[in-house]
Protein backbone atom coordinates (compact mmCIF):
# COMPACT_ATOMS: atom_id res chain seq x y z
CA UNK A 1 0.00 0.00 0.00
CA UNK A 2 2.85 2.53 0.58
CA UNK A 3 5.08 1.36 -2.12
CA UNK A 4 1.75 1.76 -3.81
CA UNK A 5 1.57 5.39 -2.75
CA UNK A 6 4.98 6.33 -3.17
CA UNK A 7 5.40 5.58 -6.68
CA UNK A 8 2.48 6.91 -7.21
CA UNK A 9 2.50 10.24 -5.79
CA UNK A 10 1.72 12.98 -8.69
CA UNK A 11 -1.54 11.24 -9.27
CA UNK A 12 -2.46 10.70 -5.47
CA UNK A 13 -1.67 14.30 -5.21
CA UNK A 14 -4.09 15.06 -8.32
CA UNK A 15 -6.94 13.64 -7.03
CA UNK A 16 -6.66 15.25 -3.49
CA UNK A 17 -6.31 18.55 -5.47
CA UNK A 18 -9.34 17.57 -7.92
CA UNK A 19 -11.33 17.06 -4.33
CA UNK A 20 -10.23 20.07 -3.16
CA UNK A 21 -11.28 21.91 -6.24
CA UNK A 22 -14.65 20.31 -6.10
CA UNK A 23 -14.67 21.26 -2.74
CA UNK A 24 -14.24 24.80 -3.07
CA UNK A 25 -16.67 25.07 -5.95
CA UNK A 26 -19.56 23.69 -3.85
CA UNK A 27 -18.94 25.00 -0.30
CA UNK A 28 -17.32 27.93 -1.21
CA UNK A 29 -20.27 31.35 -0.60
CA UNK A 30 -17.90 33.51 -2.37
CA UNK A 31 -18.12 33.66 -6.56
CA UNK A 32 -14.56 34.80 -6.29
CA UNK A 33 -13.36 32.12 -4.14
CA UNK A 34 -15.34 29.42 -6.40
CA UNK A 35 -13.28 30.70 -9.14
CA UNK A 36 -10.08 29.82 -7.45
CA UNK A 37 -11.61 26.65 -7.47
CA UNK A 38 -12.08 25.96 -10.26
CA UNK A 39 -8.67 27.30 -11.07
CA UNK A 40 -7.12 24.75 -8.76
CA UNK A 41 -9.04 22.03 -10.50
CA UNK A 42 -7.35 22.99 -13.34
CA UNK A 43 -4.09 22.60 -12.11
CA UNK A 44 -4.71 19.15 -10.64
CA UNK A 45 -5.61 18.32 -14.31
CA UNK A 46 -2.10 19.96 -15.53
CA UNK A 47 -0.58 18.08 -13.22
CA UNK A 48 -2.05 14.84 -14.51
CA UNK A 49 -0.54 15.53 -17.99
CA UNK A 50 2.31 16.86 -16.61
CA UNK A 51 3.35 13.66 -14.71
CA UNK A 52 1.96 11.21 -17.49
CA UNK A 53 4.72 12.76 -19.59
CA UNK A 54 7.59 12.07 -17.14
CA UNK A 55 10.00 9.51 -17.45
CA UNK A 56 13.09 7.83 -15.29
CA UNK A 57 14.70 4.73 -15.61
CA UNK A 58 16.42 2.91 -12.71
CA UNK A 59 15.43 5.72 -10.93
CA UNK A 60 17.26 8.24 -12.49
CA UNK A 61 14.99 10.94 -14.29
CA UNK A 62 15.16 11.67 -18.16
CA UNK A 63 15.86 15.11 -19.35
CA UNK A 64 13.66 17.99 -20.22
CA UNK A 65 12.18 17.66 -24.22
CA UNK A 66 15.02 19.03 -25.59
CA UNK A 67 16.36 16.59 -28.44
CA UNK A 68 20.31 16.60 -29.18
CA UNK A 69 20.86 18.91 -32.78
CA UNK A 70 21.60 15.38 -34.60
CA UNK A 71 19.50 14.01 -38.01
CA UNK A 72 19.74 10.65 -36.13
CA UNK A 73 19.88 10.35 -32.21
CA UNK A 74 20.79 7.62 -30.34
CA UNK A 75 18.38 6.10 -28.49
CA UNK A 76 19.93 6.78 -25.19
CA UNK A 77 20.12 10.43 -25.75
CA UNK A 78 16.45 9.92 -26.06
CA UNK A 79 15.30 9.28 -22.47
CA UNK A 80 13.38 12.54 -22.57
CA UNK A 81 10.15 13.74 -20.73
CA UNK A 82 6.56 13.75 -23.61
CA UNK A 83 6.34 16.75 -25.60
CA UNK A 84 3.02 15.99 -26.20
CA UNK A 85 0.84 16.09 -22.67
CA UNK A 86 3.61 19.38 -22.28
CA UNK A 87 2.28 21.46 -25.53
CA UNK A 88 -1.55 20.49 -24.40
CA UNK A 89 -1.00 21.60 -21.13
CA UNK A 90 0.90 24.91 -22.06
CA UNK A 91 -1.94 26.12 -24.35
CA UNK A 92 -4.54 25.18 -21.70
CA UNK A 93 -2.84 27.34 -18.66
CA UNK A 94 -3.04 30.66 -21.48
CA UNK A 95 -6.83 29.37 -22.26
CA UNK A 96 -7.24 28.81 -18.51
CA UNK A 97 -6.66 32.67 -17.40
CA UNK A 98 -8.57 33.79 -20.96
CA UNK A 99 -11.54 31.60 -18.82
CA UNK A 100 -10.71 32.97 -15.72
CA UNK A 101 -10.43 36.90 -16.85
CA UNK A 102 -13.86 36.21 -18.37
CA UNK A 103 -15.12 34.60 -14.60
CA UNK A 104 -14.01 38.05 -13.32
CA UNK A 105 -15.32 40.41 -15.59
CA UNK A 106 -18.46 38.49 -15.26
CA UNK A 107 -18.17 38.86 -11.03
CA UNK A 108 -17.44 42.25 -11.59
CA UNK A 109 -20.55 42.77 -13.71
CA UNK A 110 -22.47 40.38 -11.22
CA UNK A 111 -21.73 42.89 -8.34
CA UNK A 112 -22.48 45.64 -10.21
CA UNK A 113 -26.13 44.53 -11.05
CA UNK A 114 -26.73 43.25 -7.54
CA UNK A 115 -24.36 44.58 -4.55
CA UNK A 116 -23.57 41.49 -3.51
CA UNK A 117 -21.00 38.35 -4.52
CA UNK A 118 -22.16 35.71 -1.93
CA UNK A 119 -24.31 32.86 -3.65
CA UNK A 120 -26.79 32.44 -1.11
CA UNK A 121 -27.75 36.37 -1.19
CA UNK A 122 -27.56 36.28 -4.41
CA UNK A 123 -30.07 34.00 -4.52
CA UNK A 124 -32.44 35.58 -1.86
CA UNK A 125 -32.19 39.11 -4.41
CA UNK A 126 -32.87 37.21 -7.74
CA UNK A 127 -35.83 35.40 -5.92
CA UNK A 128 -37.36 39.03 -4.66
CA UNK A 129 -37.33 40.16 -7.97
CA UNK B 1 -9.21 60.09 -0.31
CA UNK B 2 -12.11 61.12 -2.51
CA UNK B 3 -10.14 63.87 -3.80
CA UNK B 4 -7.23 62.22 -4.52
CA UNK B 5 -9.56 59.36 -6.22
CA UNK B 6 -11.13 62.08 -8.92
CA UNK B 7 -8.05 63.38 -9.62
CA UNK B 8 -5.84 59.94 -10.32
CA UNK B 9 -2.59 62.03 -10.69
CA UNK B 10 -1.87 63.88 -7.23
CA UNK B 11 -1.46 59.91 -5.54
CA UNK B 12 1.27 59.80 -2.80
CA UNK B 13 0.87 55.88 -3.45
CA UNK B 14 1.41 55.80 -7.03
CA UNK B 15 4.06 58.14 -6.49
CA UNK B 16 6.21 56.11 -3.72
CA UNK B 17 9.69 56.14 -4.53
CA UNK B 18 10.53 52.51 -3.92
CA UNK B 19 8.46 51.07 -5.61
CA UNK B 20 9.26 53.83 -8.95
CA UNK B 21 12.90 53.32 -8.88
CA UNK B 22 12.17 49.61 -8.47
CA UNK B 23 10.29 49.59 -11.45
CA UNK B 24 12.69 51.87 -13.99
CA UNK B 25 15.70 49.90 -12.98
CA UNK B 26 13.65 46.34 -13.70
CA UNK B 27 11.46 46.83 -16.51
CA UNK B 28 13.89 47.51 -19.02
CA UNK B 29 15.27 44.23 -18.28
CA UNK B 30 11.65 42.27 -18.14
CA UNK B 31 10.80 43.65 -21.86
CA UNK B 32 14.84 42.27 -22.54
CA UNK B 33 14.14 38.65 -20.86
CA UNK B 34 10.61 38.07 -22.73
CA UNK B 35 11.70 39.15 -26.01
CA UNK B 36 14.82 36.32 -25.32
CA UNK B 37 12.40 34.28 -24.22
CA UNK B 38 10.28 34.76 -27.39
CA UNK B 39 13.27 34.75 -29.15
CA UNK B 40 14.97 31.92 -28.24
CA UNK B 41 12.14 29.41 -27.54
CA UNK B 42 13.25 26.83 -30.68
CA UNK B 43 16.24 25.36 -29.11
CA UNK B 44 15.97 26.35 -24.74
CA UNK B 45 12.72 26.04 -22.81
CA UNK B 46 10.76 28.66 -23.37
CA UNK B 47 8.84 30.03 -25.91
CA UNK B 48 6.30 32.77 -27.04
CA UNK B 49 3.68 31.99 -24.34
CA UNK B 50 5.67 32.72 -21.89
CA UNK B 51 7.76 35.10 -23.56
CA UNK B 52 4.33 36.99 -24.45
CA UNK B 53 3.09 37.24 -20.85
CA UNK B 54 5.84 38.70 -19.63
CA UNK B 55 6.25 41.43 -22.00
CA UNK B 56 2.58 42.04 -21.08
CA UNK B 57 3.67 41.56 -17.69
CA UNK B 58 6.00 44.54 -18.02
CA UNK B 59 3.33 46.75 -18.65
CA UNK B 60 1.33 45.61 -15.76
CA UNK B 61 4.57 46.74 -13.51
CA UNK B 62 4.47 50.23 -15.28
CA UNK B 63 1.03 50.57 -14.38
CA UNK B 64 1.49 49.60 -10.88
CA UNK B 65 4.88 52.09 -10.68
CA UNK B 66 3.20 55.06 -12.42
CA UNK B 67 -0.44 54.54 -11.68
CA UNK B 68 -3.45 52.70 -13.65
CA UNK B 69 -4.84 55.98 -15.85
CA UNK B 70 -1.30 57.44 -16.85
CA UNK B 71 -0.48 54.66 -18.13
CA UNK B 72 -3.73 53.94 -20.26
CA UNK B 73 -3.29 57.13 -21.35
CA UNK B 74 0.37 57.00 -22.24
CA UNK B 75 -0.67 53.30 -24.21
CA UNK B 76 -2.76 54.25 -27.28
CA UNK B 77 -5.35 51.98 -28.19
CA UNK B 78 -4.63 51.17 -31.65
CA UNK B 79 -1.32 49.60 -30.30
CA UNK B 80 -2.81 47.22 -28.76
CA UNK B 81 -5.58 46.28 -31.15
CA UNK B 82 -2.36 46.36 -33.64
CA UNK B 83 -0.97 43.47 -30.68
CA UNK B 84 -3.89 41.61 -30.55
CA UNK B 85 -5.28 41.79 -34.24
CA UNK B 86 -1.92 41.71 -35.45
CA UNK B 87 -1.08 38.58 -33.72
CA UNK B 88 -3.92 37.10 -35.20
CA UNK B 89 -3.48 38.38 -39.08
CA UNK B 90 0.38 37.52 -39.18
CA UNK B 91 -0.71 33.86 -37.80
CA UNK B 92 -3.61 33.30 -40.37
CA UNK B 93 -1.30 34.70 -43.09
CA UNK B 94 1.53 32.23 -42.91
CA UNK B 95 -0.76 30.05 -42.86
CA UNK B 96 -2.40 31.17 -46.00
CA UNK B 97 1.02 32.39 -47.48
CA UNK B 98 1.63 27.87 -47.18
CA UNK B 99 -1.83 27.70 -48.71
CA UNK B 100 -0.88 29.93 -51.74
CA UNK B 101 2.39 27.60 -51.93
CA UNK B 102 0.40 25.02 -52.89
CA UNK B 103 0.59 23.42 -49.57
CA UNK B 104 -1.78 22.60 -46.69
CA UNK B 105 -2.49 25.20 -44.34
CA UNK B 106 0.94 26.00 -42.35
CA UNK B 107 2.95 23.74 -44.20
CA UNK B 108 6.54 25.34 -43.59
CA UNK B 109 8.70 23.43 -45.80
CA UNK B 110 7.38 24.99 -48.73
CA UNK B 111 9.18 28.16 -47.28
CA UNK B 112 12.25 25.96 -48.82
CA UNK B 113 11.35 24.01 -51.52
CA UNK B 114 9.17 26.77 -53.07
CA UNK B 115 10.89 30.20 -51.84
CA UNK B 116 14.27 28.77 -51.52
CA UNK B 117 14.51 30.55 -47.99
CA UNK B 118 17.29 28.38 -46.17
CA UNK B 119 15.63 26.67 -43.02
CA UNK B 120 12.52 27.55 -44.11
CA UNK B 121 10.59 25.43 -41.33
CA UNK B 122 12.83 26.90 -38.76
CA UNK B 123 12.10 30.68 -39.13
CA UNK B 124 8.01 29.80 -40.47
CA UNK B 125 7.69 28.45 -36.85
CA UNK B 126 9.66 31.48 -35.68
CA UNK B 127 7.61 33.68 -37.57
CA UNK B 128 4.26 32.58 -36.03
CA UNK B 129 6.05 32.44 -32.30
CA UNK B 130 6.83 35.62 -32.77
CA UNK B 131 4.85 37.06 -34.83
CA UNK B 132 1.94 35.74 -33.80
CA UNK B 133 1.49 33.97 -30.58
CA UNK B 134 3.59 36.56 -28.55
CA UNK B 135 1.91 39.33 -29.68
CA UNK B 136 -1.38 38.11 -29.14
CA UNK B 137 -0.47 36.70 -25.70
CA UNK B 138 0.83 39.94 -24.74
CA UNK B 139 -1.51 42.25 -25.94
CA UNK B 140 -4.33 40.01 -24.57
CA UNK B 141 -2.82 40.33 -20.94
CA UNK B 142 -2.57 44.09 -21.16
CA UNK B 143 -6.67 44.17 -21.82
CA UNK B 144 -7.39 41.98 -19.56
CA UNK B 145 -5.95 44.27 -17.14
CA UNK B 146 -6.88 47.52 -18.01
CA UNK B 147 -10.42 45.93 -18.30
CA UNK B 148 -10.70 44.51 -15.56
CA UNK B 149 -8.81 47.56 -13.82
CA UNK B 150 -11.58 49.66 -15.12
CA UNK B 151 -14.56 47.89 -13.50
CA UNK B 152 -17.87 48.09 -15.09
CA UNK B 153 -19.82 51.50 -15.68
CA UNK B 154 -23.32 51.00 -16.08
CA UNK B 155 -22.93 53.92 -19.03
CA UNK B 156 -20.75 52.36 -20.74
CA UNK B 157 -19.05 55.08 -21.77
CA UNK B 158 -15.09 55.23 -22.78
CA UNK B 159 -12.52 57.04 -20.45
CA UNK B 160 -10.34 57.77 -23.93
CA UNK B 161 -12.83 60.09 -25.37
CA UNK B 162 -12.67 62.10 -22.29
CA UNK B 163 -10.55 64.89 -21.77
CA UNK B 164 -8.79 64.19 -18.31
CA UNK B 165 -10.55 66.76 -16.58
CA UNK B 166 -11.08 66.49 -12.71
CA UNK B 167 -14.72 64.70 -12.81
CA UNK B 168 -13.54 61.56 -14.16
CA UNK B 169 -14.81 59.12 -12.52
CA UNK B 170 -11.28 56.78 -12.36
CA UNK B 171 -12.92 53.89 -9.97
CA UNK B 172 -16.63 52.28 -9.98
CA UNK B 173 -17.62 52.72 -6.43
CA UNK B 174 -18.06 50.25 -4.20
CA UNK C 1 19.81 8.90 4.46
CA UNK C 2 22.91 11.33 4.36
CA UNK C 3 23.63 11.61 0.51
CA UNK C 4 27.07 11.42 -0.65
CA UNK C 5 27.39 12.09 -4.26
CA UNK C 6 27.31 16.27 -4.77
CA UNK C 7 23.94 15.79 -7.11
CA UNK C 8 22.26 13.98 -4.26
CA UNK C 9 23.51 16.48 -2.04
CA UNK C 10 21.85 19.53 -4.34
CA UNK C 11 18.86 17.59 -4.05
CA UNK C 12 18.55 17.05 -0.33
CA UNK C 13 19.47 21.06 0.21
CA UNK C 14 16.71 21.88 -2.06
CA UNK C 15 14.38 19.12 0.05
CA UNK C 16 15.37 21.14 3.10
CA UNK C 17 13.99 24.31 2.11
CA UNK C 18 11.25 22.74 0.72
CA UNK C 19 10.41 21.61 4.41
CA UNK C 20 11.29 25.55 5.53
CA UNK C 21 8.66 26.61 2.98
CA UNK C 22 6.15 25.02 4.72
CA UNK C 23 7.61 26.09 8.26
CA UNK C 24 7.27 29.41 6.52
CA UNK C 25 3.98 28.97 5.31
CA UNK C 26 2.66 28.70 9.10
CA UNK C 27 2.96 32.52 8.95
CA UNK C 28 1.17 33.10 6.35
CA UNK C 29 -1.78 30.78 7.62
CA UNK C 30 -1.55 31.75 11.35
CA UNK C 31 -0.21 35.76 10.29
CA UNK C 32 -3.11 38.00 12.46
CA UNK C 33 -2.23 40.99 9.79
CA UNK C 34 -2.44 40.92 5.61
CA UNK C 35 0.97 42.42 5.84
CA UNK C 36 2.27 38.96 7.57
CA UNK C 37 1.25 36.94 5.06
CA UNK C 38 2.27 39.00 2.32
CA UNK C 39 5.65 39.06 4.03
CA UNK C 40 5.68 34.87 3.96
CA UNK C 41 4.20 34.28 0.28
CA UNK C 42 7.33 36.98 -0.12
CA UNK C 43 10.05 35.13 1.68
CA UNK C 44 8.31 31.56 -0.35
CA UNK C 45 8.99 33.41 -3.56
CA UNK C 46 12.53 33.95 -2.49
CA UNK C 47 12.77 30.48 -0.98
CA UNK C 48 11.15 29.13 -4.62
CA UNK C 49 14.06 30.80 -6.86
CA UNK C 50 16.65 29.19 -4.46
CA UNK C 51 14.89 25.82 -4.98
CA UNK C 52 14.70 26.16 -8.29
CA UNK C 53 18.73 26.55 -8.65
CA UNK C 54 19.19 23.70 -6.62
CA UNK C 55 17.13 21.68 -8.83
CA UNK C 56 18.92 23.02 -12.08
CA UNK C 57 22.61 22.13 -10.60
CA UNK C 58 20.81 18.30 -8.68
CA UNK C 59 19.04 17.18 -12.09
CA UNK C 60 22.23 19.12 -14.60
CA UNK C 61 19.35 21.00 -16.13
CA UNK C 62 20.81 24.40 -16.80
CA UNK C 63 17.76 25.90 -18.62
CA UNK C 64 15.98 25.64 -14.81
CA UNK C 65 17.41 28.79 -14.03
CA UNK C 66 15.12 29.96 -16.24
CA UNK C 67 12.38 29.63 -14.52
CA UNK C 68 13.85 30.96 -11.64
CA UNK C 69 14.84 33.94 -13.23
CA UNK C 70 10.92 34.65 -13.54
CA UNK C 71 10.16 33.75 -10.56
CA UNK C 72 12.50 36.49 -8.87
CA UNK C 73 10.89 38.96 -11.47
CA UNK C 74 7.52 37.99 -10.54
CA UNK C 75 7.95 37.79 -7.23
CA UNK C 76 8.80 41.69 -7.10
CA UNK C 77 5.27 42.59 -8.78
CA UNK C 78 2.81 40.26 -6.46
CA UNK C 79 4.84 42.17 -3.83
CA UNK C 80 4.14 45.52 -5.00
CA UNK C 81 0.51 44.80 -6.29
CA UNK C 82 -0.79 43.01 -2.55
CA UNK C 83 0.83 45.96 -1.06
CA UNK C 84 -0.78 48.64 -3.38
CA UNK C 85 -3.93 46.39 -2.62
CA UNK C 86 -3.77 46.70 1.27
CA UNK C 87 -3.63 50.28 1.28
CA UNK C 88 -6.85 51.62 1.11
CA UNK C 89 -8.54 48.76 -0.12
CA UNK C 90 -7.48 48.71 -3.43
CA UNK C 91 -8.73 52.37 -3.66
CA UNK C 92 -5.17 53.05 -5.08
CA UNK C 93 -4.40 50.34 -7.24
CA UNK D 1 15.00 13.38 -5.49
CA UNK D 2 12.04 11.41 -4.52
CA UNK D 3 12.81 13.14 -0.60
CA UNK D 4 12.16 16.86 -2.79
CA UNK D 5 8.93 15.30 -4.70
CA UNK D 6 7.27 14.32 -0.88
CA UNK D 7 8.40 16.79 0.24
CA UNK D 8 6.57 19.21 -2.87
CA UNK D 9 3.32 17.10 -2.38
CA UNK D 10 2.88 17.89 1.35
CA UNK D 11 3.65 21.83 0.40
CA UNK D 12 1.43 21.53 -2.13
CA UNK D 13 -1.60 19.74 -0.08
CA UNK D 14 -1.27 22.41 2.88
CA UNK D 15 -1.42 25.45 0.55
CA UNK D 16 -4.13 23.80 -1.07
CA UNK D 17 -6.19 23.43 2.04
CA UNK D 18 -5.40 26.60 3.24
CA UNK D 19 -6.69 28.23 0.22
CA UNK D 20 -9.91 26.34 0.22
CA UNK D 21 -10.38 27.23 4.12
CA UNK D 22 -9.58 30.90 5.09
CA UNK D 23 -12.56 32.98 5.00
CA UNK D 24 -10.79 36.18 3.94
CA UNK D 25 -10.60 36.21 0.01
CA UNK D 26 -7.48 38.33 0.23
CA UNK D 27 -6.02 36.05 2.24
CA UNK D 28 -6.96 33.06 0.01
CA UNK D 29 -5.74 34.96 -3.29
CA UNK D 30 -2.44 35.42 -1.54
CA UNK D 31 -2.16 31.65 -0.67
CA UNK D 32 -3.41 30.65 -4.16
CA UNK D 33 0.03 32.89 -5.47
CA UNK D 34 2.15 30.25 -2.62
CA UNK D 35 0.10 27.39 -4.28
CA UNK D 36 1.10 28.00 -7.93
CA UNK D 37 4.74 28.86 -6.85
CA UNK D 38 5.12 25.10 -5.20
CA UNK D 39 3.14 23.47 -8.44
CA UNK D 40 5.40 25.34 -10.56
CA UNK D 41 8.52 23.74 -8.48
CA UNK D 42 6.73 20.59 -8.89
CA UNK D 43 6.34 20.89 -13.06
CA UNK D 44 10.03 21.68 -12.72
CA UNK D 45 10.67 18.49 -11.03
CA UNK D 46 8.75 16.63 -13.68
CA UNK D 47 11.04 17.74 -16.16
CA UNK D 48 8.53 20.08 -17.39
CA UNK D 49 10.51 23.69 -17.98
CA UNK D 50 8.02 24.93 -20.56
CA UNK D 51 5.14 24.69 -18.60
CA UNK D 52 6.93 25.94 -15.30
CA UNK D 53 7.48 29.06 -16.78
CA UNK D 54 4.23 29.37 -18.45
CA UNK D 55 2.92 28.71 -14.87
CA UNK D 56 5.21 30.83 -13.29
CA UNK D 57 4.29 33.90 -15.52
CA UNK D 58 0.40 33.26 -16.07
CA UNK D 59 -0.17 31.18 -13.32
CA UNK D 60 1.07 32.80 -10.28
CA UNK D 61 1.72 36.29 -11.98
CA UNK D 62 -1.30 37.27 -13.95
CA UNK D 63 -4.11 35.31 -12.10
CA UNK D 64 -3.10 36.85 -8.67
CA UNK D 65 -3.17 40.19 -10.21
CA UNK D 66 -6.51 39.55 -11.80
CA UNK D 67 -7.89 38.09 -9.01
CA UNK D 68 -6.43 41.22 -6.55
CA UNK D 69 -7.70 43.82 -9.60
CA UNK D 70 -11.35 42.30 -9.37
CA UNK D 71 -11.96 42.23 -5.29
CA UNK D 72 -11.02 45.33 -5.79
CA UNK D 73 -13.58 46.40 -7.77
CA UNK D 74 -16.06 44.72 -5.67
CA UNK D 75 -16.50 43.59 -2.12
CA UNK D 76 -13.98 42.18 0.55
CA UNK D 77 -16.44 40.31 2.98
CA UNK D 78 -15.57 41.38 6.45
CA UNK D 79 -13.47 38.82 8.70
CA UNK D 80 -14.87 37.72 11.95
CA UNK D 81 -13.44 34.61 11.85
CA UNK D 82 -9.89 33.23 10.26
CA UNK D 83 -11.42 29.83 8.20
CA UNK D 84 -14.75 28.85 6.57
CA UNK D 85 -17.29 26.64 8.57
CA UNK D 86 -16.69 23.06 7.07
CA UNK D 87 -19.43 22.18 5.01
CA UNK D 88 -20.17 18.85 5.65
CA UNK D 89 -22.70 17.65 3.24
CA UNK D 90 -20.11 18.66 0.62
CA UNK D 91 -17.00 17.43 1.97
CA UNK D 92 -19.09 13.85 1.87
CA UNK D 93 -19.63 14.42 -1.68
CA UNK D 94 -16.27 15.26 -2.70
CA UNK D 95 -14.63 12.84 -0.10
CA UNK D 96 -16.87 9.49 -1.48
CA UNK D 97 -15.47 10.99 -5.09
CA UNK D 98 -11.56 11.27 -4.22
CA UNK D 99 -12.02 7.45 -2.38
CA UNK D 100 -13.60 5.86 -5.30
CA UNK D 101 -10.59 7.42 -7.30
CA UNK D 102 -7.87 6.73 -4.92
CA UNK D 103 -8.85 3.11 -4.28
CA UNK D 104 -10.40 2.18 -7.99
CA UNK D 105 -8.46 4.27 -9.89
CA UNK D 106 -4.81 4.95 -8.58
CA UNK D 107 -3.96 1.06 -8.50
CA UNK D 108 -4.90 1.09 -12.27
CA UNK D 109 -1.92 4.31 -12.67
CA UNK D 110 2.03 3.04 -13.86
CA UNK D 111 4.23 4.20 -11.29
CA UNK D 112 4.93 7.86 -11.80
CA UNK D 113 8.16 7.98 -14.66
CA UNK D 114 7.44 4.05 -15.81
CA UNK D 115 9.22 4.02 -18.83
CA UNK D 116 6.62 0.79 -19.73
CA UNK D 117 3.48 3.63 -19.56
CA UNK D 118 1.90 4.15 -22.92
CA UNK D 119 2.27 7.93 -23.60
CA UNK D 120 5.80 7.76 -23.23
CA UNK D 121 6.68 4.07 -24.82
CA UNK D 122 4.31 4.99 -27.97
CA UNK D 123 6.58 4.38 -30.82
CA UNK D 124 4.24 6.50 -33.40
CA UNK D 125 3.44 9.45 -30.74
CA UNK D 126 6.00 10.11 -28.37
CA UNK D 127 8.99 8.43 -29.79
CA UNK D 128 8.20 9.96 -33.12
CA UNK D 129 8.29 13.19 -32.26
CA UNK D 130 11.67 13.02 -30.04
CA UNK D 131 13.78 11.07 -33.21
CA UNK D 132 12.11 13.40 -35.93
CA UNK D 133 11.81 16.89 -33.97
CA UNK D 134 15.64 17.87 -35.64
CA UNK D 135 15.13 16.28 -38.85
CA UNK D 136 11.58 17.35 -39.30
CA UNK D 137 11.81 21.24 -38.20
CA UNK D 138 15.41 22.06 -37.69
CA UNK D 139 14.82 23.16 -33.95
CA UNK D 140 15.93 21.82 -30.61
CA UNK D 141 13.29 22.07 -28.46
CA UNK D 142 10.56 19.72 -29.34
CA UNK D 143 7.60 21.49 -27.27
CA UNK D 144 8.33 24.57 -29.46
CA UNK D 145 7.98 22.11 -32.66
CA UNK D 146 5.05 19.86 -31.81
CA UNK D 147 3.23 23.56 -30.47
CA UNK D 148 3.70 25.30 -33.39
CA UNK D 149 4.48 22.71 -36.28
CA UNK D 150 3.20 19.40 -35.67
CA UNK D 151 -0.32 20.72 -33.95
CA UNK D 152 -0.24 24.04 -35.39
CA UNK D 153 -3.81 24.49 -36.62
CA UNK D 154 -4.33 23.64 -32.67
CA UNK D 155 -2.16 26.29 -31.77
CA UNK D 156 -3.82 28.45 -34.09
CA UNK D 157 -7.17 27.56 -32.64
CA UNK D 158 -5.78 28.11 -29.00
CA UNK D 159 -4.42 31.46 -29.81
CA UNK D 160 -7.65 32.74 -31.87
CA UNK D 161 -9.97 30.98 -28.01
CA UNK D 162 -7.21 33.96 -26.12
CA UNK D 163 -8.21 36.44 -28.69
CA UNK D 164 -12.08 35.71 -28.26
CA UNK D 165 -11.58 35.77 -24.57
CA UNK D 166 -9.94 39.35 -24.68
CA UNK D 167 -13.10 40.75 -26.79
CA UNK D 168 -15.73 38.78 -24.26
CA UNK D 169 -14.00 40.92 -21.52
CA UNK D 170 -14.26 43.43 -23.11
CA UNK D 171 -18.04 42.74 -24.19
CA UNK D 172 -19.02 41.82 -21.05
CA UNK D 173 -17.71 45.26 -19.06
CA UNK D 174 -19.18 47.05 -22.02
CA UNK D 175 -16.02 48.83 -22.93
CA UNK D 176 -15.09 49.99 -26.35
CA UNK D 177 -11.60 50.42 -26.38
CA UNK D 178 -8.61 47.96 -25.55
CA UNK D 179 -6.68 49.92 -23.17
Amino acid sequence: MIELLATRYAYLLMFVLLGIGLYMTIASQNLVKKLIGVNLFQTAIFLFFVAVAYVEVDGEPGGSPVVPATENPASSDLILASPLPHVIVLTAIVVGIALTAVGLALIVRIYSEYGTLREDTLREVRADE
Amino acid sequence: MADSRSTGYEDTYTESQVILTAVKVIAPFTLTYGMFMTLHGADTPGGSFQGGAIIGVTVLMLAFAFGIEPTRQWLKNSVIVSLVAGGVAIFVGVGLATMALGGNFLQYELFDTELGIPDGTKWGMEAIEIGGIALIVAGVVITLFFATAAGFTPEGRSYRTDSTDTDDEVITDD
Amino acid sequence: MIPTDINEIFLFAAAIFVLLAIAMFYRAVAGPTTQDRLLAVNVLGTNTVVILALLAAGLDQPWFLDIALIYALLNFLMAVAISKFTVERGGVL
Amino acid sequence: MSLVAYTLVAFILVTAVATALFRDVLSAIVVFGAYSLGMAILYTLLLAPDVAMTEAAIGAGVTTILLLLTIARTSRPSTERLFEPINVPALVIVGAFVLVLVTQLLPEMYAVGDPAAPVWSNPEVTQAYLEQTYRDTGVQNAVTAVLAAYRGFDTFGEAVVVFAAGIATLLVLKREVFA
